[in-house]
């Protein structure tokens, strides 16, 4: 088990010296310097060369990237040109506001979502059913950025009951969370639907029956946690697609987290930062991936973990 | 009240893309206590639907018709409750596939033990339970292996344990649907002693369902034969085996390849076996059959008795001895 | 019932495709005293029967317009991204080996961030145009190609019928082609057009935050993000259009249950 | 959020800046002492990052306003845009305006009860340089030596009269802080009106009195500026009495401001002016005739009225009212047949798209009906909206052919503006002419402020003719804050004092 | 010719390395599924490999057609050592064919009968008959019990005996040398497992056929084959003639499998 994580990790390892190696492929070729912004439109060329040999910008790319990579080894991601402080700390600080938008989404999407797909896999193709799924369609449908503004029109402007932007209380925190919940929420209660729907056709199930169980007892007794483990496994693998999500949001709701720091320092070129947050965001989601394996062996006692690829 | 289960004429239909197909259709035969009967078919014979009918178990939009008498009440008419309780305690299941067929997030002791858990028996005696349940499916140091998971059993481990769960609610009928088709032959050998010895030793009626006439003949005492959702012959099974009266029931002795001797295997069964969806018209068996003449066409034979215990549902059954 | 997406994404692909006849639009023009009116105002140059933004500028063929972008750009995504995808996971899910490992390590990297991360990273980092925001969405969108066909192959591979080929000695591509491309079609069909759905979402989501597509085409995204500051006073310049683009992914997502019902959700997952 | 970076552009004293920003402080009388009373909240646009005004970020907006609550500089521009003394009670050049001697107020201390030497002085400024921070660059060579406790001398490495306005933005610091200190920046000991209770960069900055304040510490107990990026947030919070202060509100959120009861609301002129210069090397709008034509085919007045009725007004010089060094200029009356018949007469090429570029989306409303009235004569028009980084090198690279921006003049000194841009060495707008040149250089150099006006009149005549750009707009800051404030002065820059407001009542 | 078509030496087969790098290879347990196994096939001889489940017999099968690669051992067919599939000559590559357990998926479902002939033929143009393909055709599908119309079929249409008629049509169509049966009447029902026993025992007649026939039914197994291999965990334990093996086993293993298998005329 032990042997498995550490070879896991050393895989993860690899994968993120990729990730990294990509996030600094793509901003050190896009166009537009540090230098030029950090000195604005008034700067003369002396000056420009000058803080692009500071910043170490003039050396070809290949010597730059294996600088890079020794300061990331040693988990030096550089200094904001912009803000003047380490990246990362800076990448750290943002991260607890987007955790909390995030594991409070979490929260929401897993509660609602199981008990929706619960009640919709326990009977295929009833009322309940199509009222589920119908609604889960339409739920990851809407366009995140749009459902928050709807929220926001409605909720702040029209009702004027929650605040429509920022943080600091939990009465700001209630529209976005809600607005990255709902389209998880639907993810989720698919998966769980889907999940359930296959667990009760599975032999064990009739065997339950066969004991004289009421479908309450098997429902509960032998589908549902049978059935959950896929689900768990999954939403550890969409906290990827939550953090991604979590960009959009955070953009809508003027959320001080780790999207609108990204967004930020990507048109700001803001190498560092953009390379740390990617970095970290990289690590979380393996971190999560390598978690949900984890909790599936656990979960399901058939899994030995080096089964799982 | 006895503790015969009798069918009497039961129908199965199963919603289908055209429609609904009846996948059992007119089944009557009776399990006497303390009996076992073999159901015997090949794919689409309704074999397992008759068993699933029995225990109550049929697929969701599933229409039953007919009647099936148990100690004095038609199942197909009970409450559900009612129908409940003799779900387990009175009729057990066993079913063809154990690893499947057991749930495999659950221990074996907690699966084996649940309906005695429901029923209200504290732990310990649950446990007692378990342990003596799993000593007489013949699992070896059965405490041991109370915690056990189903995937850390062997093949015939888990059917053994399969059968401890069936027998925890002290059924008087045990179902087993192809008990030993996913086990090797060494294994199965043992697994039927074991069913044996059981229904023996505890007075059980069992329905033994399988594709298997050596099986079959191995274990039951009584053979019913289905064919395309009917039956096609039934009776003692030394008599229904040795002098089959009817020529599907003797083209299915005769496919078995014996071991120790080369049979010719000169005259197979030509065709592929009726299903429920697409049963031909008179007898369902008309297409493949030697001895088809006209009548077979059109007219669905009866199943008529042709000696004490032995009917046979062919116009033409007297024949087969000479003919085939 | 069943026919309902249908009938809606051929609207929306006849709005796409005729409605710029017959409404004519071009977002250079702007009507300064016509500025945001409410649905059914006569402004200067007709009437706006949805209001009109910020510059006085038609909301209705902003919608319209919209359509026509989010589609081409859809299409045009999903195509290369299922062409990528396709061939990459069914050579590496049939061959195996180093090809197999690369393709995973690299997936593996890609999807080490959220998809909508890496595409703002390379779309914020570019010079913006419609080609930059294909090439963005691209970047991700093949993945689910690549995965589902790669297990479809790798399944596939196991199949008898399979075996049965490579034992009659026939040649590796025409097995690839005969035996186990045909099998990706449905799933992928049904994956397209869920990526469709998310492709349209997320260039929306880029143009919401401003990245990636020029200021002269005309996206819903923009339109949304533009009349956000006048949510109180002009609600219909955000609602209208996430309305309708809205409404366009429900029906994908219908259409692409349907599509996937049909070809199996096993392949999809 | 999507909204471009800034620029942290003090370097060379000029702030591009979205509708609130960078500027100078107004200068207030710290009238009558005692503490003050009653918390107030500001909703502020932009980030604070950090408290060094030395540092990286040391012209960013945040940076500025907070600099300004905690430090003293040796003078600071009145809200009208004259220049009075903080630190300096008294400053005067020589006769070459090379060498700037500032008379520094007695018994000033710092927060710590430290007095305020010269030394402290002169080792903020050799801190400043040595830091190269954004700021450093408009002292390029100079020096600052402490001549006693009570007097600096600042040496220029040629003449330059603008070192008054220059030194705007530069804040003292005892002389023990190293070059790099983010320990003393954390919690910084200063000598303007307030100190640091808590700071979390780019969140909250609170601050409370200083008891050692030479004006007299600030009569309100505390002030938190939270940092509210989304407009809508920051209009909600006052509205609802969450925060106290609120500026850089667009026209059209304005009128509800103004139906508020609880609100008052005052736009002040600002130093910023709407900028859009020709490219005058690119061969189709080399002829002046051409760009007069082209500035006279857009309809200013209406754009200006329509998207900006209160936040602007038709700008009259290249340089806003509230600049040192303007001269209101004859109006470009709106007529695009006679501006078509114009560039028919100059051979336009109506066929070939000029390009116009602009770095921030606040702008695009503005810039889109530009290029819709430019369409209406049939000039053809690819309107670039560009990230900041792209934007600023393709400036500097004069990659464009119209380029939109908002200057602002933190100095409020002509010499920023056109003294720095509009020199031929300045390769700024591809626009070169001596006569100009030695206008500017002359302005630049002289110590009497009324020939330095009368010089950039005459300099701004030049610009304005020849339409090096057009100067659609002067740039008004809107304010709003809740009635229980008083005393309470809006900033030309958008860095509003607070040492001056208190809480009605308390 | 030499005296045996098939022989089998030394035959080592294990599972678990799969190709990769270096470091990922030592972390995955090895699985040895035949270890050591030699067999022989001689021309118009068919041999029947038996075993329970996990015994390796179908592993044997396997790297007999290519399937898989043995770590050792040789393969040889006419004196000629055999690689993996398509790495062997065609003349050798269609030498030797397979008949797989499985009737529905040995058969790409969207594939015609005439068009899974048809590839067969093309693969190997020498095998493809002269003349008229669609009679050959016809003929080949009579040869195997199949009606003329079955060639315009997708094989999703076939039924289980069908299905399976047609896998050994496609491997005739070659001219194979030998037919690898793998449990290849195992999945039907017992009455058309009767039909293509028979079948198998007349066109290997027919067509000069060897055979390697695998099975797990001894019976089945005694039906076609004349001689008999029966193996364990991986280990030939027994060979002889057909009838001495079933009727007088003389490892125990063999006794104990014979033992336990049911005949139908054992009364109880």
């Amino acid at each position: 088990m032990i042997r498995v994580i550490v070879k896991r990790l050393l895989v993860g390892v690899l994968v993120m010296w990729g990730a990294a190696s990509l996030i600094f492929l793509i901003v050190r070729v896009a166009p537009g310097d540090p230098a030029t912004i950090l000195l604005g439109p008034d700067a003369d060329p002396a000056q420009i060369a000058e803080l692009t040999t500071r910043l170490g910008l003039d050396q070809p790319k290949l010597t730059q990237y294996v600088h890079f990579l020794a300061d990331v080894a040693r988990f030096d991601f550089g200094e904001s040109y912009r803000l003047g402080r380490p990246a990362m700390s800076e990448v750290l600080t943002r991260l607890p506001a987007t955790a909390e938008l995030m594991l409070t989404s979490t929260a929401i999407a897993v509660v609602f979502g199981v008990t929706l797909g619960l009640l919709a896999g326990a009977r295929p193709g009833r009322m309940v059913d199509r009222v589920v799924s119908a609604s889960t369609i339409a739920l990851q449908s809407f366009p995140t950025f749009w459902v928050g503004i709807m929220l926001i029109l409605v909720f702040a402007l029209w009702l004027g009951v929650l605040p429509s932007a920022d943080a600091g209380t939990p009465a700001h925190l209630v529209l976005p969370a809600v607005t990255l919940a709902l389209p998880f929420t639907a993810t989720v209660a698919r998966l769980t639907r889907t999940s359930v729907a296959e667990t009760m056709r599975e032999p064990y199930i009739q065997t339950a029956r066969s004991k004289g169980l009421t479908e309450p007892q098997v429902l509960l007794g032998h589908a549902l946690r049978n059935s959950l483990i896929p689900v768990v496994t999954i939403v550890g693998l969409h906290m990827g697609g939550l953090m991604g999500g979590a960009v959009i949001v955070e953009n809508v709701f003027a959320w001080p987290g780790l999207g609108s720091l990204i967004v930020d320092a990507v048109a700001g070129r803001d190498y560092e930062v953009v390379q740390a947050a990617t970095f970290l965001i990289a690590g979380i989601v393996m971190l999560f991936n390598l978690v949900a394996d984890l909790l599936y062996s656990r979960l399901d006692p058939r899994i030995k973990l080096d089964t799982v690829s | 009240m006895s503790d015969m289960l009798e069918l009497v004429g039961l129908v199965v239909d199963l919603p289908g893309p055209g429609g609904a197909v009846r996948v059992v259709d007119g089944v009557s035969f009776d399990i006497p206590p303390a009996t076992t009967v073999g159901l015997i078919g090949e794919s689409g014979s309704g074999k397992t639907m008759t068993a699933n009918a029995i225990i109550g178990l049929l697929p969701d939009g599933a229409t039953t018709g007919g009647a099936l008498c148990w100690r004095g009440d038609d199942l197909l008419r009970v409450d559900r409750r009612r129908r409940r309780r003799v779900r387990g305690r009175e009729i057990a299941m066993i079913f063809q596939d154990p690893l499947a067929a057991l749930n495999p997030t659950q221990t074996i002791a907690r699966q084996v033990g649940e309906i005695l858990r429901r029923d209200g028996l504290d732990r310990d005696e649950v446990r007692r339970r378990v342990v003596d349940l799993l000593d007489r499916a013949g699992i070896p140091e059965p405490a041991r292996r109370l915690n056990n998971y189903p995937h850390e059993f062997s093949g015939g481990m888990r059917q053994r344990a399969m059968i401890a769960l069936a027998l925890a609610g002290n059924p008087a009928l045990l179902l087993a649907d192809e008990p030993t088709t996913a086990l090797d032959v060494t294994v199965q050998a043992r697994i039927l002693r074991l069913l044996r010895t059981i229904q023996e030793s505890e007075g059980l009626a069992m329905l033994l369902v399988s594709h298997d006439l050596r099986v079959v003949a191995h274990v039951a005492h009584q053979v019913v034969v289905m064919y395309a959702g009917r039956v096609a012959e039934r009776g003692p099974t030394a008599t229904v085996l040795r002098r089959p009266a009817h020529p599907y029931t003797r083209a299915l002795v005769d496919s078995v390849p014996a071991i120790r001797t080369r049979t010719a295997l000169a005259h197979p069964l030509p065709g592929t076996p009726a299903t429920p969806a697409n049963r031909p018209a008179g007898c369902a068996f008309h297409p493949r059959c030697p001895l088809a003449r006209e009548r077979c066409r059109t007219e669905q034979p009866a199943v008529r008795s042709v000696a004490p215990d032995h009917w046979t549902a062919c116009h033409f059954a007297e024949e087969i001895a000479d003919r085939v | 019932m069943r026919r309902i997406p249908y009938l809606v994404l051929a609207l929306y692909a006849l709005v796409g495709g005729l409605g710029p006849l017959l409404i004519e639009y071009d977002p250079v023009p702007t009507s300064l005293p016509d500025r945001l009116r409410p649905p059914g105002s006569d402004v200067s140059y007709g009437t706006a029967w949805l209001g009109t933004d910020a510059l006085g500028r038609d909301v209705l063929a902003q919608v319209v317009y919209g359509a026509r972008t989010s589609v081409i750009i859809g299409i045009c995504t999903v195509a290369l991204a299922c062409l990528i995808g396709v061939a990459v996971g069914t050579a590496a899910g049939y061959f195996r080996g180093w090809l197999d490992t690369v393709l995973a390590r690299g997936i593996d990297i890609l999807l080490a961030f959220p998809a909508i991360l890496l595409t703002i990273v390379i779309a914020g980092a570019f010079e913006r145009s419609v080609l930059l925001v294909v090439t963005a969405l691209s970047a991700t969108a093949w993945i689910s190609f690549a995965r589902v066909t790669r297990g479809i192959a790798l399944s596939l591979r196991e199949r008898p019928w399979v075996d049965a080929a490579r034992v009659l000695g026939v040649p590796r591509p025409a097995i690839l082609v005969r035996h186990i491309l045909p099998f990706t079609i449905g799933p992928v069909v049904a994956l397209a057009t869920l990526e469709f759905a998310l492709v349209v979402l997320a260039e929306a989501g880029l143009s919401f935050l401003g990245i990636g597509l020029p200021n002269s085409a005309v996206s819903w995204g923009q339109t949304i993000a533009n009349g956000k500051q006048y949510l109180e006073t002009a609600w219909w310049i955000s609602a209208l259009p996430g309305i309708a683009l809205s409404v366009l992914i429900v029906n994908i997502g219908i259409l692409g249950d349907q599509l996937t019902a049909r070809y199996g959700r096993g392949h999809l997952r | 959020m999507f909204r471009a970076l800034r620029s942290r552009a003090l370097t060379a004293m000029i702030i591009l800046a979205p509708a609130a920003l960078a500027g100078c402080t107004d200068a207030s009388t710290g009238s009558g002492s005692g503490s003050g009373s009653g918390e107030i909240t500001v909703a502020g646009t932009y980030p604070i990052e950090s408290l060094d005004p030395h540092g990286p970020q040391g012209g960013g907006t945040g940076t500025q306003l907070a600099a300004r609550e905690l430090f003293s500089r040796l003078v600071r521009p009145k809200a009208d845009g004259t220049l009075e003394g903080d630190l300096a009670t008294a400053w005067k050049p020589d006769a070459t305006a090379t060498q700037w001697t500032f008379t520094l107020r007695e018994g000033v201390k710092f927060s710590d009860g430290k007095a305020v030497t010269g030394a402290d002085v002169a080792a903020s400024f050799k801190r400043l340089i040595d830091n190269k921070g954004t700021n450093a660059a408009n002292f390029p060579g100079y020096t600052m030596t402490a001549t006693s406790d009570s007097e600096v001398v600042l040496k220029a490495t040629k003449p330059d009269a603008a070192v008054p306005g220059k030194l705007a933005t530069f804040y003292v610091v005892p002389a023990s802080v190293a070059t790099t200190d983010a320990a003393f920046f954390q919690k910084p000991v200063g000598s303007g009106p307030f100190t640091v209770e808590k700071f979390t960069p780019s969140q909250t900055l609170t601050l409370v009195p200083n008891k050692n304040y030479y004006a007299g510490a600030p009569k309100v107990t505390r002030v938190t500026i939270r940092k509210m990026p989304e407009l809508a947030a920051r209009l909600t919070a006052l509205r609802t009495g969450e925060a106290d202060v609120v500026w850089g509100i667009p026209d059209d959120q304005l009128g509800q401001m103004q139906s508020d009861s609880k609100l008052t609301v005052e736009t002040v002129p600002s130093t910023a002016v709407f900028t859009m210069w020709f490219n005058s090397s690119t061969p189709a709008l080399r002829e002046a005739a051409v760009r007069r034509a082209l500035w006279q085919a857009v309809d200013f007045q209406t754009i200006v009225k329509q998207l900006y009725p209160q936040t602007g007004g038709l700008a009259d010089a290249p340089v806003s009212p509230i600049t040192l060094g303007y001269v209101a200029q004859q109006p470009v009356t709106y007529d695009p047949n006679a501006a078509k018949a114009a560039l028919t007469a100059a051979g336009f090429d109506f066929s070939k798209k000029l390009r116009l570029q602009f770095a921030n989306a606040e702008f695009r409303q503005f810039n889109q009906a530009v290029v819709s009235d430019l369409a209406k004569i049939g000039v053809q028009v690819d309107l670039l909206e560009k990230e900041q980084a792209v934007f600023t090198k393709d400036l500097l690279a004069l990659n464009w052919d119209i380029n939109f921006q908002q200057l602002s003049n933190p100095t409020f000194d002509a010499a920023n503006t056109l003294g720095r841009l509009y020199p031929c060495a300045a390769k700024r707008n591809g626009y070169c002419n001596p006569q100009l040149d030695q206008l500017l250089s002359a302005a630049g150099s002289s110590p009497d402020q009324a020939e330095r006006v009368k010089l950039y009149g005459q300099a701004s005549q030049i610009i304005w003719q020849d339409a090096v750009g057009m100067f659609p707009m002067a740039v008004k800051y809107a304010y709003a804050w809740n009635k229980r404030l008083e005393g309470f002065t809006p900033d030309p820059n958008g860095l509003p004092d607070f040492s001056t407001a208190q809480v009605r009542g308390s | 010719m030499s005296e045996t078509l098939l022989k089998v030496r030394d035959l080592r087969v294990s599972f678990g390395r799969r190709p990769g790098p270096p470091w990922r290879r030592a972390t995955t347990r090895e699985f040895v599924a035949v270890d050591g196994v030699s067999l022989d096939v001689g021309p118009d001889e068919t041999v029947g490999l038996v075993g329970e489940s996990g015994s390796g017999k179908t592993t044997v099968a396997r790297a007999v057609v290519g399937l898989v690669r043995p770590d050792s051992g040789t393969v040889t067919v006419d004196g000629h050592r055999l690689g993996p599939v398509g790495q062997r000559p065609a003349a050798l590559q269609r030498a030797v064919q397979m008949v797989f357990q499985d009737p529905r998926s040995s058969l790409n479902p969207r594939m015609t009968v005439a068009a899974i002939v048809g590839e067969a033929w093309r693969t190997h143009p020498v095998s493809a008959p002269a003349g008229d393909r669609t009679a050959a055709l016809h003929r080949l599908l009579d040869d195997v019990g199949l009606d003329a119309s079955v060639a315009r079929q997708h094989a999703g249409e076939l039924s289980g005996g069908q299905c399976q008629r047609v896998s050994i049509a496609r491997a005739l169509a070659v001219k194979p040398r030998l037919l690898v049966c793998d449990e290849a009447v195992s999945a039907l029902d017992v009455s058309v497992q009767a039909q293509i026993l028979r079948l198998l025992v007349d066109l290997r007649a027919s067509h000069r056929l060897s055979m390697l026939f695998i099975s797990h039914d001894l019976g089945v197994v005694h039906q076609i084959a004349d001689r008999i291999a029966v193996m364990r965990s991986g280990v030939l334990v027994e060979q002889g003639p057909a009838g001495e093996v079933l009727v007088a086993p003389r490892h125990e293993y063999t006794q104990a499998l014979v033992g336990a298998a049911l005949e139908l005329n054992t009364e109880s």
